[in-house]
């Protein structure tokens, strides 16, 4: 990954001071979440044991499962432990108990003679099988990828979004980025879907700002990528976003769908959806166990940081929030190889010398996370409806991008100030990111930072904000931090915010074979697979 | 003035830029159909400049041409499009003098739409650019209530509180969005039976006064609002619906 | 494919982008008066994106809306607009096959016009762009007269040479200087009583098949012209006109 | 100027070298065009000693009074010779001396009765009178610049062209220009003027490509730039083209207009124009004599090679070309802080790290020449009809013209590849210069190169190819090396080309005021006055 040597002279001291307060962070709130489970953890363990559609209401059976069992109250044993009695009791398999359930005809919790050592082992038994199905599928895939070429090999990714609304559309979008150097497609999702506590079902024809994330959007677009890669011979990524109120549900889902890569922020939920902070957090810890067992890469999104908060001033606290969300990724079972950590470009170009701190922070990501893809955004918070402002200033960020030796870009359109882009735009700021890309090809090891000159200073001063602001973090916690604002301006209280209800604590004898078994890790997973 | 058309580099020369995607594939064909339809809009000696394959079956356009149509420039009101708008301490006196009690002012980024930045840089004590939101004023009491806030409990709080003026935010218009969301909102108003007690005002980068009026909203801002452009608006139509109320009163009398 | 429409991110949703300067102030009714124009021109919903004073009394608007025309894809001849080029060796071939000598050809930049880069694309050995010019083929015997060659130069050098095809290139139209110069040259050689001797043919960026008609040339190449595209017509043609010709004679006998 | 130390580690006995070398060639130019004038010359002395207008038919009264004379084959004796003589025996001045010639009425070499001594005197002070009223206007202007603001102080210059084709409407493209922060205005000439062998007369309505240089059209944009310049407190200078067959003339008459500068390149009427060397090359002498007196800085034109020859390969013949015209501007009274040199951003955007060979030039060039203005020009022989696309390209240009501390930028416009540009198109492409200047601005001075890296090779290895060509060129000459196509891969006849017939062999008692008196310097005039 990271091909540079150091050229911002970094005080090594302050960097592991660094390092060792963000760790210390992630510990206390894992002390905070432990032994609570929520909804949509449970609507996971029932979607990987194989559950799936809706019954007369569109209600997602998944949700009518857990429900069911929430309704009265005993969730905090684990869902597996009530459907696993059922399918060892009934024979039947979790789908079709899901569709009695649904029916009125069956209740999950009257286990009439079960015994439960054979429920535990029943649920153990489909978890198992649907982990080596999700193995299997993954490896055959991994398999096939290496075959083909990856443009992204020696130059950064360029990770382009779709948001037409109607998924049909977003692959014709899909297929000209494609067919101009895109290397990733994340459909972006209708508006709402952070505010959901379910995952809907279907594919999706009319989304506001984007398409929904359901399992069928995912085929959909997985399918068409997979077909123009084997035309191409050029392998094409699909992304999605966990974050919101299902982000278990959704890893679980683009597990299985054969996604590449997911963003997912520890904090997003929190600070832009004004979801219950416990509630996030909780969901984000087993969100990740699943992208990591599943070798996708996660990104974590400190970039809007800089769309809420002045970019020039926030500097510090997107490197602090950097460090959290590595080490958070990290207790959950997520390898460095599949972080990759998130930067926006934001500094209005009327700001002088904006560009050298831009690229100062740029490097400083680059430099503190050699092991990590770093992953660089483009303007958008001064982006006006000037397409052609809009196009320069992308087009000074994809220079950036390539001097800093950047592993992941997303590229900028220049609608980017009106409206989500049209097909074209999208086109137009490839085109873009493929000039800079060729022409300042070795831009990035050909110059060096003038000691103690302005991109130096800024980056040191920029880590030493960080550290001050992790260590106010170790003292109070993060919580605290939350509340007082220190992420992007927002201030959420600790007590409030949406799915709330949703967080259940799990008994003494809670079982959830799904976290169990990824914990062990998956007979022969390599990590970093599709990275 | 009363037939103005684009200029390039010569008055009247009419001379444009379009651009788009056309759902052909890249032929010399294409070209012929993107001069086709510039015709159709009434463009004269249209031109592609550029064209390019975005993928199979679509291609992308630059054109120039010149455009025969004019505007008569004289005949828009610049009264009505241009209301100078009261300076902060102008609105404080104007208020002073006219109105007899504070305005109750709430406002919220309704639906779920989550850009508050916009409805903040309007109420918030801070504001825009230097410019102080209307919870800085004494003529006002704000009320802002965030983001993703859903019609229903919108419509709640503004009756709890007896609100004088509605100031409701959308961002996000892709798939006219917005335009159910606001159409709802007014309804929701309607129905409560207090719609001409109060204004009803929308903004947002893509909100126009024309559209703000089609959908039932007294006012709508766009894009370069400033915070005492909203209040101007709010207190001059505060007042001038107190003076006519009072007349009409009168005259029933 | 009858009734094609722009493409933005839905079939058929016609989005499109404008933009231009209107000799107007920069105030608010501005925006008003570029809705205005859009709308002459049949868009529905224009919106205005961006706004800008340049200087005073002029404004730059960028501009989108949805057009509601649309074009008969399938209407316009693909045979007239695609002829499938002959590659080099084809050219050589069919010229050996149906013509019974090399073809004269005789070209320049011509008027004041110094840009040769073009017609040296079309006609030197080293062509364009990996394609050999005209000068590399067999069929032609060719004659680069170069940049700024007058009308009058030009017809009398192709008069002595009696060349069987005349390609002028044209690059500066500002004013339509191009539309002047080729309609003086087209005069000269129907003046010469030699027009029906010869293929006529002009080229240039910003040159059209259509212009090309119009000022009575035969045939006009634009942008992504190549050497064998023009050597294709020229074999063709004069191979056509060849036969024709016998066939008239005959026909006279 | 150049606040810049070294960057590029360049040899110092290789620029020596070339600096010897280029000043031979020069000498060598010298040699070939002395004891010549040409209709031109002679022209502009008329001018200077105070004729204007034209006669019925529309022919500008200075060529009507040097063919009238040449005609005769008398001009051999200067026509200064003739005039003078005619004013002293007839106590008219120069300007109805003229008209009587064009009415028919009088023979200038018809010396009835007249003291060949009495008429050098007196063409001797009318031309002194001329140029004390030029030193006069230009202190006075000098003084009043001196009060204004000059953006152009700290960041580069930005040079904008105007190319409507009527003077009136390029004052209203200029007003936008100067309103978005242009500094200078270049109204290009309409497409036929260099090869017109007399200035045009009166303000142009219809040009083509560009409007006519004529006294009236700089008098017309020179009063609304003052006028702008007062208002508005900042100082727009107005620039035009000596160019073509009438450089002496022109450069004559933007002395007395008020230029503040003047393309001025000592090969391009050769190369681009098909201009004979000889008259071009005598006729450059003069133009910048008059330019260097004058104080009016030149602008050479060595960006027009990498528009006609491939920009990577020819660079050598660039930096070669550039030594050449400094010297020859040198020979001729052009102090350095008066001559611009010129190169250009041409690289296409598909060449491999081509923004480091671009980088490496624009460097090169500003290490080559500390005490001289240099001058970029932005990319356009590879533009294309794509607006986005020439906007990127033209945003990576003006920050390399930041990053290299140029201090001349001609501005780029998105429609480079389609027409001269409408009026928003200036605006737009201003606007991605004033992002650049302000987001880098000090990005040259924060980073160096790597040694031995790309950019130091690549600039080792131009000035290596540039000292080769110049041995070749003092070998063999500058008129076998037009040639040989070596600049710009043009190749001319030294036998062949436009206004050959306007070349005149002095007599030995050949008499040019104007030239004389410049030489020996105006009274106090300070060089570099309106720099
Ligand atoms: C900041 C931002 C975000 C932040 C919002 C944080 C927050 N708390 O506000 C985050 C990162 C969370 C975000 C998320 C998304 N965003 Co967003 N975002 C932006 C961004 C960069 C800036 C918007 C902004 O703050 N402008 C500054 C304010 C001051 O301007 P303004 O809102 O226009 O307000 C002014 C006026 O309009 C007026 N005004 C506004 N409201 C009101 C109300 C009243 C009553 C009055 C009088 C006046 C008024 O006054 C203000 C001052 O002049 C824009 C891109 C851009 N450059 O515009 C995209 C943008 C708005 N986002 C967009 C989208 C699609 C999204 C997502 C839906 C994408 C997704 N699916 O993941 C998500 C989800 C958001 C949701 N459901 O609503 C699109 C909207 C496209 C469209 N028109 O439909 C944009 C345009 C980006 C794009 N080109 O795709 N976004
Ligand atoms: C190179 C160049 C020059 C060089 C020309 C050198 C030379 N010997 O050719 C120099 C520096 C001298 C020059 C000067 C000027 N130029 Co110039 N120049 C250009 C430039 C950068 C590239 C043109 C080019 O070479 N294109 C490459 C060739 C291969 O493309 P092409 O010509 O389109 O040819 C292709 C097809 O059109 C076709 N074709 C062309 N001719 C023919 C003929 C036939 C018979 C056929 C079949 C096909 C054919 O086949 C070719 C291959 O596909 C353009 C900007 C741009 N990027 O386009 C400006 C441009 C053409 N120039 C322009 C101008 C205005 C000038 C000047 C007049 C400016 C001035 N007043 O100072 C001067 C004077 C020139 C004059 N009087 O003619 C304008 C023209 C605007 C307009 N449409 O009116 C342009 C567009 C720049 C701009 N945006 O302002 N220029
Ligand atoms: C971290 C993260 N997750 C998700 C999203 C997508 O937003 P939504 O919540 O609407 O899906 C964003 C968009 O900015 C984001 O930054
Ligand atoms: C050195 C030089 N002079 C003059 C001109 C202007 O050309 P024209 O000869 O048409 O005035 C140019 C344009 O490229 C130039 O480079």
């Amino acid at each position: 990954m990271a091909s540079t040597g150091s050229k911002l002279d970094l005080d090594a001291g302050l960097v592991d001071g660094c390092r060792q307060a963000a760790a210390a962070v992630a510990e206390g709130v894992a002390e905070r979440i432990a032994g609570c489970t929520t909804v949509s953890v449970e609507r996971m363990v029932v979607r990987m044991l194989g559950v799936d559609g809706v019954d007369r209401f569109e209600t997602p059976l998944p949700n009518v499962v857990v429900d069911h069992v929430h309704h009265q109250g005993k969730l905090d044993r684990g869902i597996a432990f009530w459907l696993g009695g059922a399918m060892a009791r009934t024979g039947l398999s979790a789908q079709q108990l899901a569709e009695g359930v649904a029916a009125g005809e069956l209740d999950l919790c009257n286990p009439d003679g079960a015994d439960p050592e054979q429920g535990i082992k029943a649920a153990s038994e489909a978890t198992a099988e649907a982990l080596a199905a999700i193995h299997r599928d993954r490896a055959q895939r991994g398999g096939w990828i290496s075959q083909l070429d990856d443009a992204a090999a020696d130059r950064p990714q360029r990770y382009v979004l779709t948001a037409t609304g109607n998924v049909y559309e977003d692959v014709r979008h899909a297929e000209a980025v494609a067919d101009h150097g895109g290397d990733t497609i994340a459909v972006i999702r209708s508006t709402a879907q952070s505010l959901l506590d379910y995952v809907p079902f279907g594919p999706t024809e009319v989304g506001h700002g984007g398409t929904f994330a359901t399992q069928q959007n995912f085929r959909i677009m997985r399918d068409a990528l997979d077909a123009w890669s084997c035309e191409n011979g050029r392998y094409m990524r699909l992304s999605s976003f966990c974050s919101g109120l299902c982000m278990p549900e959704i890893a679980a889902i683009g597990a299985i769908e054969g996604l590449d890569n997911m963003v997912n922020d520890a904090l997003y939920g929190i600070l832009y959806r004004d979801i219950h902070m416990r509630r996030t957090l909780i969901d984000q810890s087993v969100s990740r166990r699943i992208n990591g067992y599943a070798g996708i890469v996660i990104n974590t999104g400190e970039d809007s940081y800089l769309r809420t908060a002045d970019p020039v001033e926030s500097a510090p606290s997107v490197v602090a929030s950097q460090l959290i969300n590595y080490n958070l990724a990290r207790s959950y079972g997520v390898p460095d190889e599949q972080i990759a950590i998130g930067n926006a470009f934001e500094i209005d170009m009327s700001v002088e010398n904006g560009l050298l701190l831009e690229w100062a922070q740029a490097q400083l990501t680059r430099e503190l996370f050699p092991e990590c893809p770093v992953k660089f955004m483009p303007p958008t918070k001064h982006m006006n409806g000037n397409p052609f402002r809009t196009h320069a200033c992308d087009t000074l960020f994809n220079l950036v991008t390539v001097a800093t030796n950047q592993d992941m870009q997303t590229i900028g359109v220049p609608t980017e100030g009106v409206f989500t882009p049209h097909i074209h735009d999208r086109v137009l700021g490839l085109e873009s990111v493929e000039y800079a890309a060729v022409t300042a090809r070795d831009l990035g090891d050909e110059i060096e930072f003038k000691r103690g000159g302005i991109i130096q200073s800024r980056a040191d001063e920029v880590l030493r904000g960080a550290a001050e602001l992790l260590e106010e973090i170790v003292a109070d916690g993060l919580f605290a931090a939350l509340e007082r604002g220190r992420f992007g301006n927002i201030e959420r209280r600790e007590d409030q915010g949406r799915g709330i209800e949703g967080i259940v604590e799990c008994g003494e004898d809670y079982f959830n074979p799904v976290i169990a078994q990824m914990e062990v890790g998956a007979p022969g997973v390599e990590s970093g697979m599709y990275v | 003035m009363t037939a103005v058309r684009p200029y390039g580099d010569h008055y009247d020369d009419g001379l444009i830029e379009l651009s788009f995607t056309l759902p052909v594939p890249s032929r010399r064909s294409a070209r012929k159909a993107a001069t086709m339809l510039a015709e159709a809009m009434g463009l004269e000696a249209p031109e592609v400049a550029h064209c390019e394959e975005l993928t199979e079956g679509f291609t992308f356009f630059v054109l120039y041409g010149r455009c025969p149509h004019s505007v008569d420039f004289t005949a828009i009101d610049d009264a009505e499009w241009e209301p100078v708008p009261l300076s902060e301490p102008e609105i404080e006196e104007f208020a002073a003098e006219h109105l007899t009690r504070k305005v109750v002012v709430v406002g919220a980024s309704v639906g779920t739409d989550t850009h508050t930045v916009g409805i903040d840089a309007i109420l918030n004590l801070k504001g825009f650019d230097g410019s102080h939101g209307l919870e800085a004023y004494g003529a006002f009491e704000t009320h802002n209530l965030g983001g993703q806030v859903s019609n229903e409990a919108l419509v709640r709080t503004v009756l709890e509180l007896e609100a004088d003026a509605l100031l409701v935010s959308q961002t996000v218009t892709q798939q006219e969005l917005h335009v159910g969301t606001l159409r709802d909102l007014v309804e929701r108003i309607e129905a409560s039976g207090r719609r001409g007690e109060m204004l009803l005002i929308c903004g947002g980068p893509r909100i126009t006064n024309d559209l703000a009026r089609e959908l039932g909203f007294d006012v709508g801002f766009s894009k370069g609002t400033y915070p005492h452009h909203v209040a101007s608006y709010i207190v001059r139509e505060t007042a001038a619906r107190a003076a006519s109320e009072t007349e009409t009163t009168s005259a029933a009398l």
